[in-house]
């Protein structure tokens, strides 16, 4: 019995916990996101946003659940019913456990698994099945088509960023994505400076730039974000995919696509940013967790910027983009950073 | 088989993860569903057509390039599953593995140059 | 023996006439065809000289191959090896002399596709000495089964109405036969390492080198196999009467006159020196086949009503003379067998060129439609009256001489067989008579009979060399019989020796199984 | 590790030659631009041929998974002529029959370039990529016509089941590879030195693996694609198909059988045994009722490669040899009869029942001439070329004792002869309704003559390609 | 319990059986023979990873690499026939590719 006890419940409950640890503060980011999103916006168009709801109107998000929580949820005629239903939920387990490899701190992980770029390349490649079984099972024509463009946008950029991820991998050497933060507090500049802790100096997006900027172009295109949202422009195509939803399965599309915002930015903070790593070289006092959340809003701060700002490119140009410019820049850039690497001898692990 | 044993325990805490995400989700439209009052009618329950009687199966052909895209993705997505472990290994394998991917890479751009040219990237 | 290859000259000369022919002339006009016919002439005509120096140059004294050529082929003990002895040389010579005769009886009765006539008969030729001259397994079945094609073509683009279903049936019939005969050559190569035909032959005779009894049955069966066919022995000679009858005259010639003597003489040259313990053991089974053929093919040739046909089983019953002679291993025998083959070639050909003649004028074949041709046609009976005495057997002619001997042997071999033969010859007389008296003789009834010609100057000279030849054979049959004399005389000396040297090998195999006798 | 590299050079050339033909087609603008690449491929094929001849060096390179043995350089040359061959006799056609698209001549480049590798496979995995890397573009090439029903019928049936196949073919790679503890064919057969008998799982591994091989070259049972395939593919695809493809499959076969299984003869002779019979007797029987010309030639080529299989089941050195001679000849023979196929045309179509033949002695002599002389070679009848294919692989199954396997060969190639028969039966000796429209091109004018010239001539000078290919064979039995 | 070699094999098999059966049984459509090819190369990958695994030998893992691009170009081989052969016959109903008989 004790056995069983401190073999098996005993962790499976530890896992439990930090599983909640997890997903409650998201839930709440996410939530205050929405919110976020719309008082920034609200800013710089210079209007003031929400702010009935609560003092600044900081209940609004809680309302927004209720209301959609309480509203009917509509299943086409014609529709795939069970598709119809799983889709959104798998667009939303999708971002969720995206999370599962995400270091918040040195050693704050839940699955420290070393494969996990890969892995969240994997989770991220399978949200687009989210999105075409939701354009096929609503047997709508605007679903449809929304579908299928998101679906060819999403892969379209997922290419690019695959590369991109492969020029951080030449530098880091390893698919952990601790180890992947951990040898940014020394790489790039500040290792060229000698510095042990280097700050800012040793995160991958000063020696990467081209990349970091792809990369986050590539993440806003992912995650069908402005300038991209082309699936879901509302006079072109009604929503989108997401024309026939309604209700919590509605509610599920929208958290899931502001999860992935969240997360496409750890992933970016992770790889180019130094993740837990404070930017002031030497600085130790402040927690790793507090600097990665700070780059967090700050990434997401851009992506409100960004939609806030910039007009919404045609199919066209986005496809275009996508294979005529970012693939062939970062397929580009995967060669010549490994030959520098190579030649040079800056490859981590061989001896220079 | 122990390596596989314990190779699978550190996937684990994904796999518990994995529950709570469907579990979560299960229970948010489930709960809505019981809880909100549900009154479907048939105009309700139709297709959105801009106001059209909706005629028809939706899922009929499409663009022949959205299949295109979609080969190209797998084409190069298949690309980088190889790159990942030459990248992390590269110091190991050295010149050898490095000209060894210029090879492979240069062959795909041949591919790559082929659609290009054939017109399979354009829209509209 | 000399480095000269005569023979190889003799057997490619037609094919170097036809290569001539589809290269060199072309067009369709009258005048083209007119050159075909005269190329395929001259060729033969060479031919056929080339050939009475062969003739010339035969040593009759020895048994030992001559003109022998040798030269690398295949390579791994295959060689392309050509050489004639006493066996093989009246065959060659049959060839030869056949060939511009039947060049002459197509003149005037082949109108379309001339040249693809020309260039398979002469293709013919060459396959059909070839195979008589090959002194290697492999190159005499490469000429054996070569004679298909061109022989499928004849019968198929130039023959009567059902030539389809008759070349057919002659091409998948032989075929069959041959390919088993073809594994039994593979084996036989792997066993010895060679297929060189003197050297197997020489290599039955004694106990050491020869191949086992048991196997032997195996491969006498195939050989059988293929000559049954090709000879053919009863009950696998139903293709050749639809061959006989379907083909055109020349080609019946060629059929009978050449192509069924090759089963005859691939048992003389390999079923009897080469397995001669299962040719001993098989003689019986052959006998008893023979003599139904004999009997059998005489009784449905006295119920046709088609010329041809009528002679066409009237040559399985010939046939049937021919394996009893070969199988009674005596010296009249086995002559007798030859000379009969010989000399059948020369008859059946010549009745078939009979049969050509007035088939060419009214287009039937009938044998009611004929009657009372001796009134306008007088040379026509002359010829057809000689023939048809020389198919009977009667003295002075060829046929004589070969039954006559081949009854001798039978009647040393087993009187039973031989008395049965002489019936065979009785019914032979009697549907040869038959055909003769209704078509030659009674009254000139009807119209269309009138107005035929006799024979013109073309058709007296086919008929003339033939004619002087079976009376020649018929007379003095020495020339031939001192050709093969001597060869023949090895064949039975070997084949003494070999049974004794099975024999031997047996009663050691006796011994060395049963050791407790000791 | 030492990498010689050279001995990959000719497949090396055409993967580049490929890659430069690809670019040449899609970035030329000329009109004749496919006719350019056309010329180009068949360049590059004779550059490789010429490469394969004068490199005789044997040896071993990229990591023991490419050999560059005689057996391999033998069927290497014939592969490449037939490829290239293949694409001339294309030419016209595919201008003629709005397949006029410059990639045609690439994918037969690069399925060549496949093939290339598979004769040179000596690796599990290479054997793997090689196969796919030639069958791809072939499943591309049968469904080239994009607007034909059948075409893509043809290639929808071509890929499905040669899709089955592979995954057949890998699960028994998978199963050997996991009972031998070794993908490479040296490694699997120093694995199983000294064992007489195999375990159940890599039986099994090699049941499989034979299945999958025997779907590549159509042999019984698994032949139900070859027929649908043949007669649905645009002709020149076809003609391809039954030329360089199948000497490719087969002499894989036999190196992947011979090379690391040549121990356990007694465990896989059964299964070969198995195929060649059924092959043989299918192709023989299911051929009389065909009516249409390129389905024949399917039947006729599973039965072909049911003799051709005859060789292999006898495992000896001889066997391989006779296998060898058999492809060579059986190449030429089938070349010339696809030209003629191709030369087959009543006014602007092309036809393709075996009734249009009728009365073709009359109306194209020459044609007639030559596709007699290849069915009566194809049937196995001496003089020609044919005979010597089918004399030496029964020549090693007498030797190897495969007696009822020698029988059952020659009886099935007297039931085949007929339908060789038929076709000679309707050009000479019907009449035809409406003739075929004549005049061809140059081009198939002159395949025709030299692969009838070849096959007839043969027989005179014969040691040259015994030779070679007893050379060839004995490689394989190191 | 402890999961053995010969557990992955069952599995393989098994679902390398249920790929054979979905080919030859289906008598719908054209995708679903499709995902049974895909099917039976997932049980080969198991079988070669297990093997792998089994025998402490990288090349099996490393075949399964080759096994999966070479499964992805089939796979888009093999929807661009499928959807060529749609636009002329417009169905993907097994039983309509019938064109050729015999």
């Amino acid at each position: 019995m004790a056995d069983f006890w401190s073999g098996y419940l005993l962790p499976f409950i530890i896992i439990l916990g930090k599983i909640l640890l997890i997903v409650v503060p998201m839930l709440l980011a996410m939530a205050y996101l929405t919110l976020a999103e719309r008082k920034v916006m609200g800013w710089m168009q210079i209007r003031r946003g929400p702010n009935v709801v609560g003092p600044f109107g900081l209940l609004q998000p809680l309302a927004d659940g209720a209301k959609l929580f309480f509203k009917e949820t509509i299943l086409p005629t014609g529709s795939d019913k069970a598709i119809f239903v799983i889709a959104p939920m798998l667009t939303f387990i999708l971002a969720l456990i995206g999370w599962a490899v995400i270091p918040f701190d040195e050693g704050w992980v839940l699955a420290d698994i070393n494969v996990g770029v890969l892995y969240l390349f994997a989770v991220s490649s399978l949200g687009v099945y989210g999105i075409v079984m939701a354009g096929w099972a609503s047997n709508s024509r605007y679903a449809f088509l929304g579908a299928m463009r998101s679906a060819a946008q999403m892969v379209s950029y997922e290419v690019s960023i695959g590369f991109v991820i492969i020029t951080v991998l030449l530098c880091a050497g390893t698919l952990n994505l601790s180890e992947i933060v951990a040898a940014q507090s020394n790489a790039g500049v500040a290792s060229l400076l000698g510095l042990e802790n280097g700050g800012i100096l040793g995160w991958y997006f000063i020696p990467l730039f081209p990349m970091f900027i792809i990369f986050f172009i590539s993440a806003l295109a992912e995650t069908n974000r402005h300038p991209f949202d082309l699936p879901e422009a509302e006079a072109e195509l009604v929503a989108g995919y997401q024309t026939e939803y309604s209700s919590m399965t509605f509610a599920l599309f929208f958290l899931g696509e502001y999860m992935n915002m969240i997360l496409m930015s750890g992933l970016t903070v992770i790889l180019f940013l130094g993740g837990w790593h404070s930017p002031i070289p030497g600085e130790t006092f402040v927690p790793g967790i507090i600097w990665f959340a700070l780059k967090i809003s700050m990434l997401l701060f851009v992506f409100i910027w960004v939609r806030a700002t910039l007009p919404r490119y045609r199919y066209d140009q986005l496809m275009r983009l996508g294979w005529k410019v970012f693939l062939p820049i970062s397929l580009a850039a995967v060669v010549i950073y490994s030959g520098i690497l190579v030649y040079a001898g800056w490859l981590p692990g061989m001896a220079s | 088989m122990a390596g596989l044993e314990t190779l699978l325990a550190e996937y684990l805490p994904i796999l518990i993860f994995l529950g709570v995400a469907v579990g979560l989700a299960s229970i948010m439209v489930i709960a809505s569903f019981i809880v909100a009052r549900q009154r479907p009618d048939p105009e309700k329950l139709s297709p959105y057509e801009c106001g059209f009687e909706p005629f028809g199966d939706a899922r009929r052909q499409f663009d022949v390039r959205f299949y295109l895209v979609a080969i190209l993705f797998i084409i190069f997505d298949l690309e980088v599953a190889f790159l990942f472990p030459w990248a992390v290994s590269l110091a190991e394998i050295g010149t050898f593995g490095f000209w060894s991917m210029m090879i492979f890479l240069g062959i795909l751009t041949i591919g790559f140059v082929y659609e290009w040219k054939k017109g399979a990237l354009e829209w509209e | 023996m000399t480095d000269f290859p005569l023979l190889s000259i003799l057997t490619f000369a037609p094919l170097a006439g036809a290569v001539i022919i589809l290269l060199l002339i072309r067009g369709d006009d009258e005048a083209v065809k007119r050159n075909y016919r005269w190329a395929a002439l001259w060729t033969t005509g060479v031919t056929f000289a080339l050939s009475l120096v062969v003739w010339f140059l035969f040593d009759s004294s020895t048994h030992e191959y001559q003109f022998v050529e040798e030269s690398d082929w295949i390579g791994f003990g295959i060689t392309y090896r050509m050489g004639l002895d006493g066996i093989s040389m009246p065959f060659v010579m049959l060839t030869t002399f056949l060939m511009p005769l039947c060049i002459l009886a197509s003149w005037d009765a082949i109108q379309v596709r001339v040249k693809e006539y020309m260039v398979a008969f002469l293709l013919m030729e060459t396959l059909m000495i070839g195979v008589f001259c090959a002194l290697d397994l492999v190159l005499f079945y490469l000429f054996f089964e070569g004679g298909l094609i061109p022989m499928f073509l004849i019968i198929g683009i130039w023959g009567g109405g059902r030539r389809i279903y008759a070349s057919f049936k002659f091409f998948l019939y032989t075929l069959l036969g041959s390919v088993l005969m073809l594994l039994a050559i593979l084996w036989i190569y792997f066993q010895a390492d060679t297929t060189s035909i003197p050297e197997l032959i020489a290599r039955a005779t004694s106990p050491d080198t020869a191949i086992p009894a048991s196997v032997q049955t195996w491969l006498w069966l195939a050989f059988f196999a293929s000559f049954a066919v090709k000879m053919p022995m009863w009950p696998v000679h139903t293709w050749l009467p639809d061959a006989h009858v379907e083909a055109p005259t020349a080609g019946s010639v060629i059929l009978a006159g050449v192509l069924l003597k090759l089963g005859g003489y691939g048992f003389l040259r390999f079923s009897l020196p080469m397995f001669p313990v299962a040719s001993m053991e098989f003689a019986p089974f052959i006998f008893a086949l023979s003599v139904v053929a004999v009997i059998y093919t005489s009784l449905v040739a006295l119920m046709q009503q088609d010329m041809k046909k009528l002679i066409a089983y009237s040559s399985v019953a010939h046939m049937g003379f021919v394996t009893i002679g070969l199988f009674t291993f005596n010296p009249q025998g086995i002559e007798g067998a030859i000379f009969v083959m010989l000399a059948h070639g020369l008859i059946s050909g010549a009745l078939f060129l009979c049969v050509g003649v007035i088939y060419d004028r009214l287009h039937t074949r009938e044998i009611a439609r004929y009657g009372g041709l001796a009134d306008n046609m007088p040379r026509y009976a002359f010829v057809f009256m000689l023939m048809t005495m020389a198919s009977i057997g009667l003295p002075g002619t060829a046929g004589f001489v070969g039954e006559f001997l081949a009854i001798v042997g039978a009647f040393e071999a087993n009187t039973w067989v031989a008395v049965l033969m002489t019936t065979g010859v009785i019914l032979g007389a009697a549907y040869a008579l038959w055909l003769y008296r209704r078509v030659i003789f009674g009254k000139l009834e009807k119209e269309d009979l009138k107005a035929l010609r006799d024979l013109s100057p073309r058709e007296i000279a086919i008929f003339a060399p033939i004619c002087a030849a079976v009376i020649w054979m018929g007379i003095y049959p020495s020339v031939f019989l001192d050709i093969m004399e001597p060869s023949v005389m090895h064949l039975l000396d070997n084949h003494d020796k070999a049974i004794a040297a099975a024999e031997a090998m047996s009663a050691a195999d006796l011994a060395a199984n049963e050791p407790g006798l000791k | 590790m030492i990498h010689d590299y050279g001995l990959a050079g000719p497949e090396i050339f055409l993967a580049i030659a490929s890659m430069v033909l690809l670019m040449v087609g899609v970035f030329s603008r000329s009109a004749s631009a496919v006719r350019i690449t056309c010329w180009l491929a068949v360049l590059s094929m004779i550059v490789a041929l010429v490469l394969v001849v004068s490199s005789p060096q044997d040896g071993v390179t990229f990591a023991g998974m490419f050999v560059s043995d005689a057996f391999a350089r033998f069927v290497k040359v014939l592969i490449l002529a037939g490829s290239a061959v293949s694409i001339i006799m294309s030419m016209s056609f595919i201008e003629r029959e709005q397949m006029n698209r410059f990639e045609y001549p690439v994918l037969i480049t690069i399925a060549t370039l496949g093939m290339m590798m598979m004769v040179s496979a000596s690796d599990l995995i290479s054997l793997y990529l090689a196969l796919e890397l030639q069958s791809l573009p072939l499943y591309v090439l049968a469904a080239f016509r994009r607007d034909s029903v059948r075409a893509t019928e043809a290639g929808l049936k071509y890929f499905v089941l040669g899709a089955l196949s592979s995954g057949m073919l890998l699960y028994g790679c998978s199963m050997i590879y996991g009972f031998t503890g070794s993908t490479g064919f040296e490694g699997i057969a120093a694995a199983l030195q000294g064992s007489e008998r195999a375990g159940l799982g890599l039986i099994i591994g090699i049941v499989f693996l034979s299945a999958g091989l025997a779907f590549k070259v159509s042999a019984v049972p698994f032949h139900m694609w070859t027929p649908d395939v043949y007669e649905g593919a645009p002709t020149p695809v076809t003609a391809f198909f039954a030329a360089a493809p199948k000497v490719a499959a087969l002499a894989l076969f036999m190196r992947a059988f011979l090379e690391p299984f040549g121990g356990l003869e007694a465990d896989w002779r059964q299964i070969i045994w198995f195929i060649s019979v059924l092959s043989m007797v299918l192709g023989a029987f299911a051929a009389i009722g065909q009516t249409n010309i390129k389905r024949l030639m399917a039947y006729s080529s599973i039965g072909h490669v049911g003799y051709a299989l005859i060789g292999l089941a006898a495992a000896t050195p001889e066997g391989v040899r006779g296998v060898l001679i058999y492809v060579a000849i059986y190449l030429v023979m089938n070349l010339g009869t696809f030209a003629c196929i191709l030369a087959m045309r009543r006014g602007e179509h092309m036809v393709e029942g075996l009734d249009d033949l009728k009365g073709l002695a009359k109306t194209h002599p020459g044609m007639a001439l030559a596709l007699a002389v290849f069915m009566f070679s194809l049937a196995g009848i001496p003089p020609l070329a044919g005979f010597f294919g089918k004399f030496y692989v029964f020549m090693s199954a007498v030797n190897a004792g495969l007696y009822v396997l020698a029988v059952i060969g020659v009886v099935s190639s007297v039931v085949g002869a007929f339908y060789y028969l038929r076709i000679i039966k309707l050009m000479y000796f019907d009449e035809a309704q409406e003739p075929l429209s004549r005049g061809y091109g140059r081009d198939l004018g002159l395949i025709m003559g030299v692969s009838a010239v070849l096959i007839v001539a043969f027989v005179i000078v014969p040691s040259w390609l015994v030779d070679s290919a007893g050379a060839a064979a004995r490689a394989l039995f190191g | 319990m402890e999961i053995g070699l010969g557990h992955y094999l069952t599995v393989a098999a098994i679902l390398f059986t249920l790929g054979i059966f979905g080919i030859f049984l289906n008598r719908k459509n054209v995708i679903i023979i499709l995902m049974s090819i895909e099917l039976m190369l997932l049980a080969v990958n198991i079988n070669l990873v297990a093997f792998s695994a089994h025998l402490g030998d990288m090349v099996g893992q490393i075949f399964a690499m080759f096994v999966l691009t070479v499964a992805a170009a089939e796979a888009a081989i093999g929807l661009a026939i499928l959807v060529v052969y749609f636009r002329n016959r417009g169905s993907i109903a097994v039983e309509d590719i019938n064109m050729m008989k015999g």
